[in-house]
């Protein structure tokens, strides 16, 4: 596709944003009634749904861990969800690394299905957050929220939060997933080439980007569980 | 008469080359080529085995070929059938109830007789991996070209325009019994029996060649033995 | 008409004149035939209703129900139970084999809890027992907790059939080898 | 990709005869094609008991469209789950070379579906409270497809014969007839060329003797009135197909007791 | 699938004969249903509706250009796909779905495939012989709380009505050779033709002698028999399909056919009286600026 | 299907302890690669590489197929990972396992999303005849770390490769055998080379080019493949351990030294192959 100005001179983006800006971010919790925990997500035009069930037994005996509980994540994609309409094979698995206290389950299973709506880019990071976030609405008890974000380098100029145009064209994709309140790396996956200097300063915009968006989702938690006192509380 | 690689009789066969015990996590593992075309087989057992494929009496041996190119289609699952008939015959699985002997054959390259190829690596993998036998399998290839001779381990050239091919397998006991015989394309009865004459003389061969493989991989180790 | 072939769902007639014998069946105050076969009207003493049978042309393979007498294979032996493939129910034999277990408290009535499941069964032995349940998802429960039940036929380890000596052993005629079943009492 | 047969080449495409003139469906007096009256059934042939492995079996023709099921049981069930009431399996098979398409060795969504409306059908009519935990299996096979709805409908009857074939019990046989609408003219059991120019279709799967239906399955769209009307045509043909049913039936004894 | 107690079913089928359900509506009637289009704005067309806090429906439609049938040169296509998110419910995961998913799949098909759905073909014709629209229709069940069917077709008919097409401009190159290209400014795409006579379904669910719309899950396990009605704007029948594995006396079935009727008129009614009110409302806000707000998943019962 | 036995929980300390000493139990230190040996086979494109004991071969393939309609003039470049129970009984045939899908995907983010090979050289006809590459991986031992193996032996034994000459008068194409034409190499742009890393107690202890055993005890892993110019092709670490930032920049300096050394023995190896074919 012809060489299209990804970065205008003045330094904003194709859609108007600073090379350091996050898309606009709702979420919602407990937006299902059948599963045990549930939250929407949306980034910028990506949108997804995220649903978690259990812990509960273990459906295969052959997987049973004495120790701690199994997590099994399902991800499958709306076929209207991309520009052109394709039906993709259901088990393309994505491990998320999300830390939970397993510990506290033994034998027993924890299901995990993000099902994406709309892809506009950035989809491994909404589809983390919004987990995180129905993991919490499910009462699962976790060491801390996993706040996931993209970050990229056009033209050497490091970008956080990726659309679906600056994903496409060649330019690296950083994704990182961070525990906030130590700054550990949980997940970082990294695709197309990008120089080995550049990697520091694009991280730490992707942490920066992490960080912003933990106020944000903490912001939401907390809020409805206001919202759920004050109805309890009449 | 001129073969098209430079071999001048009907029935000399290409240089043979085997090397054993080559894998770590395997219980029995070699690699045998006729001239250009190779194959590595392993062999793990006896294992524990799938409740569904358990029998009572005997070991439940199970092989698995695997294209040199590609995905395994109905062409490797003839070949997984043909080699499963003639080498479970040999192994006393009476001697090791209710478990699994598993056979992995990887096609490395072919060029040429795969089948014999093949034959000759499990022969050589079995015997790695220390499985009681009743004896071994020794494998040669021959076809009648249009010119009706019988030539002996084609080529991938000579095979293409051969009017038919003949596979034959012979264990080591004094009566050299038949142990495989899988022939395909046009050819006359005596044409295929004096194919099956030659195929025998040429595995003596292989055998002895088999033969001399192991005593020297043997006394290697024994050397090691005793130097270590 | 004394004997007329019917159909399923055929009618037969009004319930209070009959009641419904083997393969029929009553709905709204009429009776049906349920199988293929030759109507029977049959005049018992007991009540002065006569009852309607129809004797199947067409059998219907065998389904274990609690209490029929089985014949079949032990396939496996583990401490807490034997596994048998059942082949025979009731005399006639199933197209395809049940599968269901002799748990170790039901090999035998008496001393039930020192039962050696090894000394009762073996792999390969053939068995008659009866239903006692319809047991769990994979296999109904057997017993064999009666004299006329257990093994009624073994081979010993040199291979001979074996010939039963006592309730609870077994004698191999060539070798002379006393092996121990709980053998069924031969009649 | 199927990787456990010899697959052809990918794209292969149905011949396309150039149209010859639009065949007239209906002439002037209300005759078809084959010269059968707007509400006349194709001949019938039935017999069971022809395949020796299966508990109960049948074979049936009607025109020459071709029909075999097959059924096994009641029998120890594949994914064994306590059920206090048996359970009825079918599975409906197109052959590959029995329509004008070829259709694949694996079922695809029309077959499955078929499938399952073969197991709403068939389900009233037999007693499963008899057999706990076991499983009947009911296989057809259709070798030629002469219309699918009236292939369907075949299907039915064909497997409720077998069924009684296998000395199963049961409240009632089943009989399932179809109907193609066509430039608002209701014409039964139509073959494939009528189905080509139909406006829609009506299969009804009947219980005669305890007037119940068990199935029903119409697309296209049609006044009511003349749906129901249709329902009615249904239920009469189902009674014609019941009493061949019975016979065949009586049939199979006579040669089973020689 | 919940497991129900005899206790429960006898008290279920007691309910609906005495014309009261468990959550206290009786047997015609519907629970209170949030409907919402252009949620997708990628999808050329999309909609969701929402019955009562449980089952949710997203349908999103999407139309492509491709090669023309060989038998049929002069008409366009209409491919339907319905699929059950796992999030629905925990029995959806992995190949759960998959049996449920081609029944609904083949019933939509059934219905809106043909011409009998209303929609004029021909116009998705775009070169005779050569090229035509095709019209995607992608159902996805978010969650699972009984009568699945009739909200799909709620949803389906929704959707179709937000859908819009691009305009596509035909340039004859002479010798019969045409060549097509597809506008892609959004003002000038065009409604889908005909799309006021497409059918919504009507599910009926007979418990003991009477029979109900709208089951609850519940109801839908103790249902012997179910009869899912396609009806019309003009109360055509556009499609019969029973489901379940009981039997229907042919006298009630018809009775069924005609409350089925009814009950699709009034639904339809009011289904466009909405559709209608919430497409001028979008078109208010979009002439004085206001950008729209999508309630999206925000908007609760 | 066994599970693979895990190891005991003394063996565990032994090799944890011995971490902290900055000893391995196969005598490396913790930084250092295990011995590479290259073997080429005598036809194009086949190569076996051994890294320590880990064994993979891969074998390189063409033919010409009608592209796909998306991309008319891009060739295509596949490739097969299926591995073998021969590697290890844990593999079963049917379903592809945990740790196949991970290095399908490394290799994948690897070789094809960084452009190594040029797809576009491959087009013959446009939208109607391009070459389709295929790389099939076969396993022999896992021995630990088969990314990296599988990683070298996929970009060796493109270099190694030559498909036959073609040339397109007009529609008429003719594609010449290799004994009427020599074969020409593919266009490979650059060689990402991955590195893959283990950690240990914490996040503290890192390793290198883990062995099996040390595969099965660690707590975290990451893979990095990188080219001689000092570009970052891939990246992964999926879950595991929580690390420091800092930490993950020292893997990357450690992993540029580790690439150069391994690419310069990967183009010595192609070399002295190229020296001997000439000679015969």
């Amino acid at each position: 596709m012809s060489r299209l100005e990804l970065l205008t001179p003045e330094g904003l983006r194709v859609d108007g944003r600073r090379p350091n800006e996050l898309r606009k971010i709702i979420a919602k919790t407990s937006v299902l009634a059948q599963a045990d925990g549930s939250a929407y997500i949306e980034q910028g035009n990506t949108k997804v749904l995220a649903a978690v069930y259990g812990p509960q037994e273990v459906r295969h005996r052959m997987q049973i861990l004495h120790d701690r509980a199994i997590i099994n994540v399902e991800f499958n994609v709306a076929p209207f969800s991309t520009s052109e309409r394709k039906k993709r094979s259901k088990n393309d698995k994505y491990d998320n690394g999300i830390k939970l206290q397993t510990s506290q389950f033994p034998r027993s299973q924890i299901d995990i299905y993000l099902q994406v709506l709309q892809h506009d880019g950035g989809t491994l990071q909404a589809c983390i957050n919004a987990a995180t976030m129905a993991l919490i609405d499910a009462g699962i008890p976790m060491i801390d929220y996993v706040c996931a974000s993209t970050a990229g380098c056009i033209d050497k100029q490091p970008v956080l939060d990726l659309n679906y145009l600056e994903e496409s064209s060649d330019s690296p994709e950083l994704t990182v997933a961070i525990l906030p309140r130590t700054g550990k790396v949980n997940l970082m996956s990294m695709e197309s080439r990008l120089h080995v200097d550049m990697l520091e300063s694009v991280a730490s915009l992707a942490t920066e980007g992490c960080e912003q968006i933990h106020t944000i989702l903490d912001a939401v938690v907390r809020d409805t569980t206001q919202h759920l006192k004050d109805s309890l509380m009449q | 008469m001129k073969r098209s690689d430079g071999r001048t009789e009907a029935t000399q066969l290409r240089a043979f080359a085997a090397s054993q015990s080559l894998l770590n996590r395997a219980d029995g593992s070699a690699k045998f080529s006729f001239g250009e075309s190779t194959v590595v087989a392993s062999v793990v057992g006896p294992a524990e085995v799938k409740i569904r494929d358990e029998k009572m009496d005997e070991a439940t041996v199970e092989l698995i070929v695997r294209p040199a190119v590609g995905f395994p289609t109905t062409k490797d699952k003839v070949l997984e059938r043909a080699l499963r008939q003639t080498v479970e015959p040999t192994i006393l699985s009476g001697m090791m109830p209710r478990t699994l002997i598993q056979i992995v054959v990887q096609i490395e390259q072919v060029d040429g007789n795969i089948l014999s190829t093949a034959v000759n690596a499990i022969s050589l993998a079995m015997l790695d991996a220390g499985l009681p036998m009743s004896s071994l399998v020794a494998s040669v290839t021959a076809v009648i070209d249009p010119q009706d001779n019988i030539l002996l381990d084609p080529s991938s050239q000579e095979l293409e325009n051969a009017t038919s091919v003949h596979t034959f397998a012979f264990d080591n006991t004094s009566s050299y019994n038949l142990l495989l015989s899988h022939s395909a394309g046009a050819f006359s009865e005596d044409q295929y029996f004096s194919c099956m004459e030659a195929c025998k003389h040429a595995s003596e061969r292989v055998h002895a060649f088999i033969r001399t493989a192991v005593e020297k991989k043997i006394q290697k180790e024994y050397q090691q033995l005793q130097s270590s | 008409m004394a004997s007329t072939i019917v159909t399923p769902g055929q009618r037969l007639g009004y319930a209070q004149d009959f009641t419904a014998g083997s393969g029929t069946y009553e709905r709204d105050g009429l009776l049906y035939a349920s199988v293929v076969g030759v109507k029977k009207v049959l005049k018992d003493a007991t009540s002065h209703l006569e009852t309607i049978t129809i004797v199947r042309e067409k059998e219907q393979s065998a389904v274990p129900s609690v209490g029929s007498m089985i014949t079949g294979k032990i396939t496996k032996v583990n401490p807490r139970f034997a596994s048998v493939s059942i082949n025979v129910v009731d005399s006639t034999p199933c197209r395809e084999d049940f599968q269901g277990v002799i748990r170790v408290q039901d090999v035998r009535a008496t001393e039930r809890d020192k039962v050696k499941i090894y000394n009762s069964f073996r792999p390969g032995d053939i068995v008659r027992a009866q239903v006692i349940s319809l047991g769990d998802a994979r296999s109904y429960y057997l017993s064999t907790a009666q004299n006329e039940l257990g093994v009624i036929f073994a081979k010993s380890v040199a291979g001979e059939t074996m010939i039963p000596v006592s309730w609870q052993e077994m004698q191999c005629p060539k070798t002379k080898v006393i092996e121990y079943r709980k053998c069924a009492k031969p009649f | 990709m199927d990787r456990k047969r010899v697959n052809g080449p990918e794209l292969s495409v149905v011949p396309v005869e150039e149209h010859t003139e639009e065949k007239q469906i209906l002439d002037s007096k209300e005759r078809r094609l084959d010269g059968r009256g707007i509400d006349d059934i194709r001949p019938i042939f039935m017999k069971s008991g022809l395949i020796s492995q299966a508990n109960g079996s049948t074979y049936m023709e009607f025109g020459n469209a071709k029909v075999v099921c097959a059924v096994y049981g009641p029998r120890q069930m594949k994914k064994p789950s306590f059920t206090g009431k048996g359970v009825l399996n079918c599975e409906i098979k197109f052959a590959t070379f029995s329509c004008k398409k070829r259709r694949a060795f694996q079922r695809d969504a029309q077959e499955k579906e078929f499938s399952q409306i073969l197991v709403q059908a068939l389900t009233p009519a037999v007693r499963l409270d008899l057999l706990p935990k076991s499983s009947i299996d009911v296989y057809v096979n259709v070798l030629e497809n002469d219309g699918t709805s009236s292939t369907l409908a075949a299907a039915i009857s064909a497997a409720s014969v077998a069924l009684a074939d296998a000395g199963i019990e049961m409240y009632d046989q089943v009989a399932a007839s179809s109907i193609a609408y066509v430039q608002n003219k209701i014409l039964m059991d139509p073959s494939a060329l009528e189905e080509e120019s139909e406006d829609g279709s009506l299969v009804v799967s009947y219980m005669p003797s305890l007037n119940e239906i068990t199935h029903i399955l119409q697309n296209g769209n049609t006044e009511s009135a003349i749906a129901n009307k249709a329902v009615e045509q249904c239920i009469d043909a189902c009674s014609k197909i019941y009493s061949v049913m019975s016979t065949v039936l009586l049939q199979s004894l006579d040669t089973s007791d020689k | 699938m919940p497991y129900l107690s005899q206790a429960e079913r006898d008290y279920i089928t007691e309910g609906v004969q005495s014309d009261l359900r468990a959550d206290g509506r009786g047997r015609l009637d519907y629970r209170a249903l949030v409907l919402e289009t252009g949620i997708i704005s990628q999808a050329n067309g999309s909609a969701r509706v929402r019955l009562g806090d449980g089952t949710d429906v997203l349908v999103g439609v999407k139309v492509e250009i491709d090669q023309v049938e060989p038998d049929a040169d002069n008409v366009g296509k209409v491919v339907c796909n319905v699929e059950c998110s796992p999030s629905a419910s925990q029995q959806f995961e992995g190949h759960g779905a998959d049996d449920l998913n081609n029944e609904l799949t083949q019933a939509l098909q059934r219905v809106l495939g043909g011409p009998q759905c209303g929609i004029n073909f021909e116009k998705l014709c775009i070169i005779k012989g050569q090229q035509c629209w095709i019209v995607y229709i992608d159902a996805m069940i978010l969650d699972y709380s009984g009568n699945v069917l009739d909200t799909i077709f709620m949803a389906t008919k929704a959707a179709l009505f937000n859908t819009r097409i691009p305009k596509t401009q035909i340039q004859d190159l002479g010798d019969g050779e045409f060549e097509f290209e597809v506008l892609d400014d959004v003002e000038d795409a065009e409604r889908l033709d005909g799309i006021e006579n497409i059918p919504i379904g009507v599910t009926l669910n007979k418990i003991g002698t009477g029979h109900i719309i709208d089951a609850s899950p519940l109801e839908e396990l103790c249902t012997e028999a179910k009869l899912t009605i396609a009806v019309n704007k003009d109360s055509q029948i556009c499609g019969i399909q029973k489901g379940a594995e009981g039997g229907i006396e042919p006298g009630l079935m018809s009775e069924m056919i005609q409350t089925a009727k009814r009950i699709g008129q009034s639904l339809i009614q009011q289904l466009d009286q909405k559709l209608q009110d919430e497409e001028q409302q979008v078109d208010e806000k979009r002439l004085n600026g206001e950008n729209i707000e999508k309630l999206g998943f925000f908007a609760m019962v | 299907m066994v599970r693979e036995a895990d190891p005991s929980l003394n063996e565990k300390q032994f090799v944890l302890q011995s971490l902290k000493e900055g000893l391995r139990v196969d005598g490396r230190r913790p930084y250092d690669f295990r011995s590479l040996q290259l073997s080429f086979h005598s036809d194009f494109g086949h190569v076996q590489v051994q890294l320590g004991r880990t064994r993979v071969s891969a074998k390189v393939s063409a033919e010409v197929v009608r592209p796909r309609a998306d991309k008319p003039t891009e060739g295509l470049l596949l490739f097969n990972t299926e591995i073998s129970p021969m590697a290890s009984p844990a593999f079963e045939v049917g379903r592809p396992s945990e740790e196949e899908v991970l290095i399908s995907r490394t290799i994948e983010k690897a070789l094809r999303r960084s452009r190594a090979v040029d797809t576009e050289g491959l087009c013959i006809v446009a939208g109607e005849k391009v070459w389709s590459i295929r790389v099939d991986l076969h396993f022999f031992d896992h021995e630990g770390n088969l990314v990296d193996c599988a990683c070298i032996a996929a970009i060796t034994a493109l270099l190694h490769f030559r498909r036959p000459d073609v040339t397109v008068i007009g529609e008429e194409v003719t594609i010449h055998s290799l004994d009427q034409r020599n074969p020409v190499p593919l266009s490979v742009h650059h060689i990402p080379i991955c590195v893959s890393f283990s950690f240990f107690d914490g996040g503290e202890l890192l390793v290198v080019d883990p062995s099996i055993l040390e595969e099965q005890i660690r707590e975290g892993d990451m893979t990095i493949a990188m080219n001689i110019h000092k570009e970052i092709c891939a990246l992964s670490k999926a879950g595991g351990i929580p690390l420091e930032m800092d930490q993950i920049i020292r893997c990357s300096k450690i992993a540029t030294t580790k690439t150069a050394e391994i690419t310069e023995m990967i183009q010595k190896a192609l070399a002295d192959d190229k020296a001997k074919r000439q000679a015969k």
